[in-house]
């Protein structure tokens, strides 16, 4: 079943990309598959049932390199089943939005098929190899849908983009094999190194095995000062390669947080969690106040990726700093941090699909160029109202879910963690002025003659942002995967 | 003490040569000096015992020195014997490298404690070398073989601008066209 | 003697003479015949080889080593020159050298066999002659004047570096009182331990022009830029798994008081920087990947470093030499199908006029850099962890940073096959398509994803040590 | 007559021949510099074989020596015949195309 | 049975005004059904209300939502607390509708859709019985009124109005999430009725992030600034937001956690502190204002001000009553400004002067709500107040002084106004916001009048408590000053006419943090960018201290810029040292590399040849020395 997941979309890419089926079916086919999928996991999702600790659903294991402890392992539990949805709904999302996608569709649909496969195969691989081949994959992908469907001056941004993340994976790769050779027996397999924590005791090491997988994911993630790729990537990306970039792909470097870095190296996680939180609470502000200062709406929204993001690095952070503080208060802080990724990727993902459609019309992201959008374009202006409240952590949202139990479980494990609430207002000022700039006052600029959103843009982004609806309002099944889950990752780092 | 003797006044002479190699302002006079002290080498080879190999030798270079003379000759179109040059791009670099070169392989050949002679030379090292070849170093000769042939091919294809299809047409039916007529009974 | 044990060598040997003969009496445009003669032995000698996989042993008295590390010499050798002839069919076919060509590749590939195979210093000596003399003529072969200008370098630097190869082995065997690998390595333990690191010094010297490794690696870019596209595939492919292969044997036998692991990770640095950093703003594409191939000898070396320190030093090795080798031909594949691209600038485009090509450049290019799940991915991979276990950590970081560098000019290439044509680049009409050299870049694409996934498996089979 | 002496006339003969392949122009008188460097390697053969370990091997690996002297040679010869044939000139300075 | 009605309570408005608001946006029009829609929703939920508050069992209801932690579930729960409260609420939005519906202005759907919106956060924040719930509904609630103030979102000026009003109390909000942190770190969970079980230091910093939100939801000093600004919204937003529902939430939630604040001995006392300095200084404020709306607003600030007190001094159910009258009061008050600014087009005082002369009835019934705002008895103002008075006065008497002035301050403004509205001077010239109608529906007048009925009749739930000392002494106070003032203007002072400078500080901290914002966005840049992206910071550094320098701000927030400069120089600075210049030199240095490695590849083979001995000598060298 996870297998078919992950891979059907790689076959219609395959078979897209060698058969001409001519631009209408391309897209078509493109949808049908991304909704296909999407079943398949809504599927797999009711038929979830929370496993043991340390087991997982929907398990196989095949072997792939035994010689080296290499095997094709995948599996799904609390962590990997939300994230493994949000990358279908995304998909889903995009392949919508880019019906009417006039530029190579063929060609377009087959790359982001590639890229569902790349995604939802990271967030199913229960081996490090397997992470890290999907993980590749991802930057590959999303190399060529910036420098292929990229605007701007996306050849540069496009092999920053590759050159950046592409170091981060090579240190993560260096960390891998840092976990294989200190592993006895040595493995790859994930549960396994789990299980064995290969570097406890043994405190240089792991802080240098956890230092190269740590800037790796930081790159992916990104946290502050590694986020100098993000904006640009974003800026030039077409629309749905930034919905796909913020909403799925920045996950990967989370993920590998509590995947790979909490569990399998709880001793050297505990001994530098207070980095992190430091690190997190920078990003925080930082990603914030930058935010602020930027005329482009999509760089705008990218650096308030770097906030959310920020907020995850806390909490995994303050999840590390286990003595003297409250297991219910860290359980509390890794749920609201893989509950941020999902809800993170859900609203942003929306937003930057809202974004492309002032490319798509005016060839400009320029905040000031436009003014009283709201009344040649209502949908629009209404549904980008609500991304940006559902982003600045409105309750009712799922980034309020997030946001709540970050805050409060960092809190509740460090007091240091207070430094990061201002976080929160700042996101509001900022999202609030580029909505007043963009949709309130007289109508004038780019925004006279504006086209309002048609149905193949508003129901992607309708559908996202109902979803962050629905799981801000009753995250209860949402929470009922992840707690578990992250509860075990909380019992794991404090062994 | 004879063979002692031989042997200073063989390196002195092999040593020499080898300096005025570089130092004779043309190119016949240097190849003659290559061949005396190849020579020179090939006849302290006779010293120990090594008289095939030294013999080989000897003939070697004499053959590739006449080689050398007519390619410069023939090819290049030049009188060795009237075309004095010089024909360095300076020296100094070439000077300290080769010195310390010197000073590098000779402090190794004196510092370093060589081992004792393990076994006596047989009587006629000609006939082990014969029966090494034949038994034990059969590959290495059955590997030369693919060398010389494949020196032939390769030099071949170098050294001639002119292959079979420009001699005897695209099919190799016409008659061979040659601007200067060439080979022997021809 | 065991001559049956070296039926893939004399059916490569065979190949070559045939090649040659038939030639001499194939009208211009009917060589075809001769490519034939070498195909078939090209395929008989890895049947050959195929066949022979069993217990290692040793030949001729100890000086030939029929074990893993041979059988993969043999295959990947022989197989990649198999790819090199048929990329080269357009190329060649009706060239007034096509049957010596076609020789001279049978006879270097016998060459590094030889090398790779070689437990003996007197068979390491004259396979490396015979490994380097064809490809200064495969160089020379189109009288072009580049092509002259890199045979004349190509030349000199391997006859320097077969001197210092001769004298290496002329001190080694004096040290050790015998030429074969079994008498080095039960004497030189005992003999004086400047002398043994100075001959292993000069040996690898030798070896290292082979595989195009810094410091005699100068000979890599020109003859890359100035030979013949199948010349140029076959020199910065082939000729490294023998050296390679050759210098981890030598390595093996190396005693442990001479820091060989350390020479040959500062060695691997050496030309992993350098080929990195002098592949950033080439122009000439050609040029470019004779650079990364000196780069990607640095990796190569990993395994060779840590050679005798880890069990997975020679399975790597192997792994990595069989995806470099169907990576860099179907780089190699593609340039011959498009003879027109010659500088950076002209592959602009390539992605809309011949989407299939582009496909394998992308494929071969990502693959060339690590990434997964190519061929080179599955080699560094393993490599990397072997030069890890091997007590090589910090060469391990270098590798990394060095493939993070590499990737810059491999996207300069990349980037511009997926702009848009500029102006009215014709695409090349059907006569002018290249469908054998198309067909081997397919080929070697397929090949590339088909050892990155599946050849994991082969690293059991290869986990048997080398015989000497 | 020791090994050292031996050693040491070896090591002068590569030394003058390494002089002159660093130091010469052209590409018969740079393979004049190789030749005397391998006339040192094969006086240093002699000398090993005498003096530590008159085996067969030895002297094989002298015959090797000299016959990869010779198509060494061989192919020097080509080389600088292509070269004059296709660019007019006898020297590898001259050709300085392929650089950078 | 229960739990149905108290889902309809928050269901009903929630989801009828997502509809609304759906179908806002959908047709782009006018639903000409959707002011009864909205009348009609918000009449069922006041019935439920009433049901609800009525029942005989606690009405409860829960579901999961942080199922993490204790008391994470949303609880809703109608007590004997709420349950008043949940009534005022309900009907005062009830009233504030229908006569929104009846004043025969044109309001597009979206209007109707947000106040259902806000209604339903305004039930839900009332019932809410933990933490998320609160937050939940408290949040909502800010975000509907930041869309109700910014109505009318052409003009800049009333959506910047929202705004300040979104973010000022956004800023207070956060003490909740401080709050949700130290319950969670001391162990008691987020049930509010357990949040005094908190250990250690927890409980004090929970009771802190309680009082911040409280005071800021509840416009009482520091954050009073944004009711200023929140007057731009239309006239029947400001009668719901500003009398029973948004500020009064704040004054409902300390009453709602007074245990809280007991239980840490400071909290409650700061927060009557806070109360009862705000009922002076924003009764100077209401006094000097020539704005009727802005008076009203002002007054409200300080009638808060004393639910607040009461709320610190535990004194719940003075506060409750105070916090009803008020709503009903004050609403009524509201609607009527608003019905004047139609007819006259201006909510100035100066014009209008005689207002109650030219439409007596209207006039009559704002008298009956200013005369109660005064304190007057016997309406119920008069007796709340007296209540909430005893119990400072039983706390300490400089706290029970300080209530007295305010409460005399109170009848100071209320009399201004009554003075105005009465005068027989000549009116300015309206007009100067809309064209006036020169007409007051009659229909509006019936909701009005409703309220007013509340204005005088509510008092009798809260004359029990009052002290028959503080009921004769605020009657005394109260028409005492109504008889001076009508005769003589009450002198306005200068100092308080721009709201304390609350509304300009809270810009100047807006401009500061987006100025700090610029400068990290140019920080950033330079990490980008490397040299180009350092050169151009500091030289956008260098425009942004002239740019200061030309705004010429007064000298103290000059210095708060210069600090602010200093900080965001020395951030760019290392930047441009460290990261910025770390990637730099990386870049720098791989390009210089990339010269570099080809230096050696001459072309010269002899070359190659020295590089070759040079290598070997030095790789020899190694081998020699290193073991």
């Amino acid at each position: 079943m996870l297998d078919l997941v992950v891979f059907v979309p790689l076959v219609a890419a395959v078979l897209l990309a060698a058969v001409d089926v001519g631009d209408r079916a391309a897209r078509g086919t493109w949808v049908a598959v991304t909704v296909l999928d999407l079943a398949l996991l809504v599927g797999m999702a009711v038929a979830y049932r929370t496993p043991a600790p340390g087991a997982l659903a929907y398990e196989r294991r095949l072997e792939w390199i035994p010689s080296v402890g290499v095997g094709y392992h995948v599996g799904v539990d609390g962590l990997s089943l939300p994230l493994l949805l949000l990358t279908g709904v995304v998909f889903a999302g995009c392949a919508v939005y880019s019906l009417r996608e006039q530029h190579r569709p063929r060609a377009q649909a087959a790359l982001f098929l590639f890229l569902q496969t790349a995604c939802l195969g990271v967030f199913a691989a229960q081996d490090l190899v397997l992470f890290f081949v999907f993980f590749d994959l991802t930057i590959v992908g999303m190399y060529f849908s910036l420098a292929g469907w990229g605007h701007g001056d996306h050849r540069r941004s496009a092999l920053q983009f590759f050159l950046y993340t592409f170091l981060g994976s090579l240190a993560l790769l260096v960390g891998f094999i840092g976990l294989y050779l200190a592993a006895d027996p040595h493995t790859f397999d994930i549960p396994e190194l789990i299980a064995a924590a290969p570097l406890q005791g043994s405190p240089v090491a792991g802080a240098l095995v956890l230092g190269a997988v740590l800037l790796g994911l930081a790159i992916k993630t990104p946290v502050v000062p590694f986020h100098t790729w993000l904006p640009p990537a974003h800026t030039d990306a077409p629309a749905v390669g930034s919905a796909v970039l913020a909403a799925v792909m920045l996950k990967l470097g989370t993920y590998g947080f509590v995947r790979i870095a909490m569990p399998m190296l709880p001793d050297a996680w505990r001994a530098w969690a207070w980095v992190l939180v430091g690190v997190g609470i920078v990003s925080v502000l930082w990603g914030a106040l930058v935010a602020m200062a930027q005329r482009d709406l999509k760089r705008m929204i990218a650096y308030t990726s770097v906030n959310h993001m920020g907020y995850v690095v806390l909490a995994v952070g303050a999840a590390g700093l286990v003595s003297g503080s409250d297991a219910v208060a860290r359980g509390v802080a890794v749920t609201g941090a893989v509950t941020q990724m999902v809800s993170h990727g859900l609203i942003t993902g929306a937003l930057f699909l809202l974004a492309g459609v002032l490319h798509d019309r005016r060839d400009s992201y320029d905040l000031g160029s436009f003014g009283g959008l709201a009344a040649p374009a209502p949908r629009f202006a209404a549904l980008l109202v609500v991304g940006a409240f559902a982003s600045l952590g409105l309750p009712g949202f799922s980034g309020f879910v997030a946001e709540f139990q970050v805050l409060t479980g960092s809190i509740g494990a460090t007091s240091w963690a207070v430094a990061a609430v201002p976080g929160i207002l700042l996101t509001a000022a900022l999202l609030l002025r580029a909505v007043q700039q963009l949709l309130t006052g007289p109508t004038r600029g780019l925004s006279v003659g504006f086209q309002d959103l048609r149905a193949t843009e508003t129901l992607p982004v309708a559908g996202l942002l109902l979803l962050a609806l629905v799981v801000g309002v009753v995250p209860a099944t949402l929470l009922g995967w992840i707690t578990p889950a992250a509860t075990s990752v909380v019992e794991l780092v404090g062994r | 003490m004879l063979s002692g003797i031989a042997f200073w006044v063989l390196s002195v002479v092999a040593v020499g040569t080898g300096i005025a190699v570089f130092r004779v302002d043309s190119m016949a006079r240097a190849s003659y000096a290559l061949a005396v002290s190849f020579a020179a080498v090939g006849l302290c080879l006779v010293l120990v015992d090594l008289h095939f190999v030294g013999v080989v030798t000897v003939l070697m270079m004499t053959m590739e020195m006449a080689v050398m003379a007519v390619f410069m000759v023939m090819f290049m179109g030049m009188n060795p014997a009237l075309m004095p040059m010089s024909m360095t791009h300076g020296t100094r670099t070439p000077a300290v490298l080769a010195v310390g070169c010197f000073l590098v392989l000779g402090g190794g050949a004196v510092l370093v404690p060589w081992p004792e002679r393990r076994g006596a030379p047989v009587a006629d090292p000609t006939v082990a070398l014969g029966a090494a070849l034949m038994e034990s170093k059969m590959l290495v000769m059955l590997t030369v073989s693919a060398v010389l042939f494949a020196t032939v091919v390769a030099a071949l294809c170098l050294a001639t601008t002119r292959s079979r299809y420009d001699r005897f047409g695209d099919d190799l039916r016409s008659r061979p066209s040659d601007p200067v007529r060439g080979g022997v009974g021809r | 003697m065991d001559y049956g044990a070296l039926l893939p060598e004399a059916s490569l040997l065979a190949g070559g003479v045939g090649a040659l003969l038939s030639g001499s009496f194939l009208p211009r445009h009917r060589q075809w015949a001769a490519r034939l003669i070498a195909v078939v032995a090209l395929l008989a000698s890895m049947v050959t080889a195929l066949l022979a996989l069993g217990t290692p042993t040793t030949v001729f008295s100890g000086s030939y080593a029929v074990d893993t590390g041979t059988a993969v010499a043999r295959l990947v050798a022989a197989g990649g020159t198999l790819l090199v002839i048929g990329l080269g069919v357009e190329e060649l076919s009706g060239d007034r050298r096509e049957s010596e060509t076609y020789a001279l590749l049978l006879l270097a590939t016998l060459g590094v066999v030889v090398l790779a195979g070689a437990s003996d210093l007197l068979v390491l000596v004259v396979g490396f002659l015979l490994a380097s003399i064809p490809v200064y003529g495969l160089i020379g072969l189109d009288l072009s004047r580049l092509g002259a200008e890199a045979a004349v370098t190509t030349y000199l630097l391997g006859a320097l570096a077969g001197i210092v190869l001769m004298l290496g082995s002329v001190v080694l065997t004096a040290l050790g009182g015998g030429s074969t690998y079994r008498v080095l390595a039960e004497q030189l333990s005992t003999a004086p331990r400047a002398a043994v690191a100075f001959g292993v010094l000069a040996v690898l010297t030798g070896l290292l022009f082979e595989a195009g490794a810094v410091p005699l690696h100068s000979w890599v870019p020109d003859a890359t830029q100035g030979a013949r596209t199948t010349s140029a595939a076959f020199l910065t492919t082939v000729p490294k798994v023998g050296g390679l292969l050759a210098a981890y044997r030598l390595v093996e036998v190396v005693p442990t008081g001479v820091p060989v692991a350390l020479l040959v990770g500062l060695l691997a640095t050496a030309s992993m920087v350098l080929g990195t950093f002098a592949a950033f703003a080439q122009r000439d594409l050609r040029r470019l990947l004779g650079w990364s191939t000196v780069s990607q000898v640095g990796f190569l070396l990993l395994p060779v470093a840590a050679a005798g320190r880890s069990d997975l030093a020679l399975p790597s090795l192997a792994v990595y030499l069989l995806g470099y080798t169907v990576t860099n031909l179907s780089v190699f594949a593609v340039l011959a199908a498009r003879p027109d691209q010659r500088t950076v600038q002209d592959a602009r485009g390539l992605a809309r006029q011949q989407p299939w090509a582009a496909g394998v450049l992308v494929v071969g290019l990502l693959s060339l850099v690590g990434t997964p799940p190519t061929a080179v991915f599955l080699g560094k991979l393993t490599t990397f962890t072997a030069a890890w276990d091997g007590g090589l950590a910090w060469l391990v970081v270098v590798a990394a940073a060095a493939s993070v560098a590499s990737l810059f000019y491999v996207l300069r290439w990349v980037s511009e096959l997926v702009r848009p044509p500029a102006g009215t680049t014709p695409s090349p009409g059907l006569a002018d398509r290249r469908p054998w050299a198309t067909g081997t870049a397919l080929g070697c694409a397929v090949g590339v994803l088909v050892v990155g996934l599946a050849a994991g498996r082969l690293l059991d089979v290869l986990s048997t040590g080398l015989v000497r | 007559m020791t090994l050292q002496a031996v050693l040491l006339v070896a090591a002068a003969l590569f030394s003058v021949g390494l002089y002159g392949a660093l130091s010469q122009q052209v590409v018969v008188m740079v393979m004049m510099g190789l030749e005397l460097m391998l006339n040192g390697v094969i006086l240093a053969a002699a000398g090993f074989w005498w003096f530590t370990s008159p085996s067969p091997d030895g002297q094989v690996l002298l015959l090797v020596v000299i016959t990869a002297m010779t198509v060494e040679m061989a192919m020097g010869f080509a080389v600088a015949t292509l070269l004059h044939r296709v660019r007019g000139t006898d020297s590898a300075d001259a050709v300085t195309d392929l650089r950078g | 049975m229960s739990g149905v009605l108290l889902a309809a309570l928050v269901a009903l408005p929630l989801v009828a005004g997502a509809l609304l608001c759906l179908v806002a946006v959908g047709t782009a029009g006018v639903l000409r059904a959707a002011p009864w829609l909205a009348v009609g929703t918000a009449a069922l939920t006041a019935a439920a209300a009433v049901a609800a508050s009525a029942a005989a069992t606690r009405p409860m209801l829960s579901w999961a939502f942080l199922p993490t932690v204790p008391g994470g579930e949303v609880r809703l729960l109608v007590d004997d607390l709420s349950g008043p409260v949940l009534v005022t609420v309900t009907v005062v939005a009830l009233l504030v509708l229908l006569a929104a519906a009846l004043d025969g202005e044109h309001r597009p759907t979206r209007f109707w859709g947000l106040m259902l919106l806000f209604l339903g956060s305004v039930t839900l924040t009332v019932t809410a019985a933990t933490l998320p719930g609160l937050l939940l509904g408290w949040e909502i609630m800010g975000a509907t009124s930041y869309a109700l103030i910014g109505l009318r979102w052409r003009d800049p000026e009333r959506v910047r109005g929202g705004q300040t009003a979104f973010l000022t109390t956004r800023a207070a909000d956060l003490g909740l999430y401080l709050t949700g942190g130290a319950a969670l770190a001391g162990g008691s969970g987020w049930s509010l009725e357990r949040l005094p079980d908190a250990t250690g230091p927890w409980v004090h910093l929970a009771a802190a992030g309680v009082l911040v939100a409280a005071l800021g939801k509840a416009a009482q000093l520091p954050f009073s600034g944004w009711l200023s600004g929140a007057m731009q919204g239309p006239s029947p937003v400001s009668a719901l937001l500003h009398s029973a529902a948004m500020v009064a939430m704040g004054g409902y939630l300390l009453l709602r956690t007074s245990p809280l604040l007991a239980a840490t001995g400071w909290a409650g006392p700061a927060a009557a502190w806070a109360g009862a300095l705000t009922t002076v200084a924003l009764g100077a404020v209401a006094v000097a204002q020539t704005d009727l709306k802005q008076l009203l607003a002002a007054s409200t600030a300080a009638q808060l001000g004393f639910v607040v007190l009461a709320a610190g001094l535990s004194a719940t159910t003075a506060g409750t009553d105070q916090l009803i009258a008020h709503a009903a009061t004050k609403a009524a008050l509201f609607l009527a400004a608003g019905a004047w600014l139609t007819a006259l087009g201006s909510k100035r005082l100066a014009v209008l002067r005689g207002a109650a002369r030219r439409f007596p009835l209207l006039g009559g019934l704002a008298t009956i709500g200013l005369l109660a705002l005064a304190g007057a008895p016997p309406l119920a103002l008069w007796a709340s107040k007296g209540a909430v008075l005893a119990a400072a006065r039983e706390d300490s008497t400089a706290l029970w002084a300080v209530g007295l002035v305010g409460a005399a301050l109170s009848a100071a403004y209320a009399s201004t106004a009554l003075r105005v509205l009465w005068s027989q001077a000549a009116p300015e010239p309206g007009g100067d916001e809309d064209p006036g109608t020169g007409t007051v529906p009659r229909a509006l007048l019936l909701p009005i009048g409703v309220l007013g009925l509340g204005a005088v009749g509510l008092g009798a739930l809260a004359v029990d408590d009052a002290g028959p000392g503080e009921l004769v002494l605020g009657g005394i106070l109260a028409l005492g000053v109504l008889a001076v003032v009508l005769r003589r203007p009450a002198p306005a002072p200068s100092w308080a006419v721009h709201w304390l400078g609350l509304p300009r500080a809270g810009e100047l901290l807006g401009a500061g943090t987006v100025r700090l914002a610029d400068w990290s966005g140019r920080g950033d840049d330079a990490l980008q960018h490397g040299v180009l992206g350092g050169v151009a910071g500091v030289r956008g550094l260098a425009r942004g201290v002239a740019a200061l320098d030309d705004a010429g701000v007064a000298g103290a927030v000059d210095r708060v810029a210069a600090d602010t400069t200093r900080a965001a120089a020395g951030s760019t600075r290392l930047d441009d040292a460290g990261p910025g210049a770390a990637v730099r030199a990386v870049t720098r240095g791989a390009r210089g590399l990339g010269v570099l490695a080809r230096r050696p590849q001459t072309g010269l083979t002899h070359q190659y040849y020295v590089q070759v001995a040079v290598v070997l000598a030095a790789a020899l060298l190694l081998v020699l020395v290193v073991r």
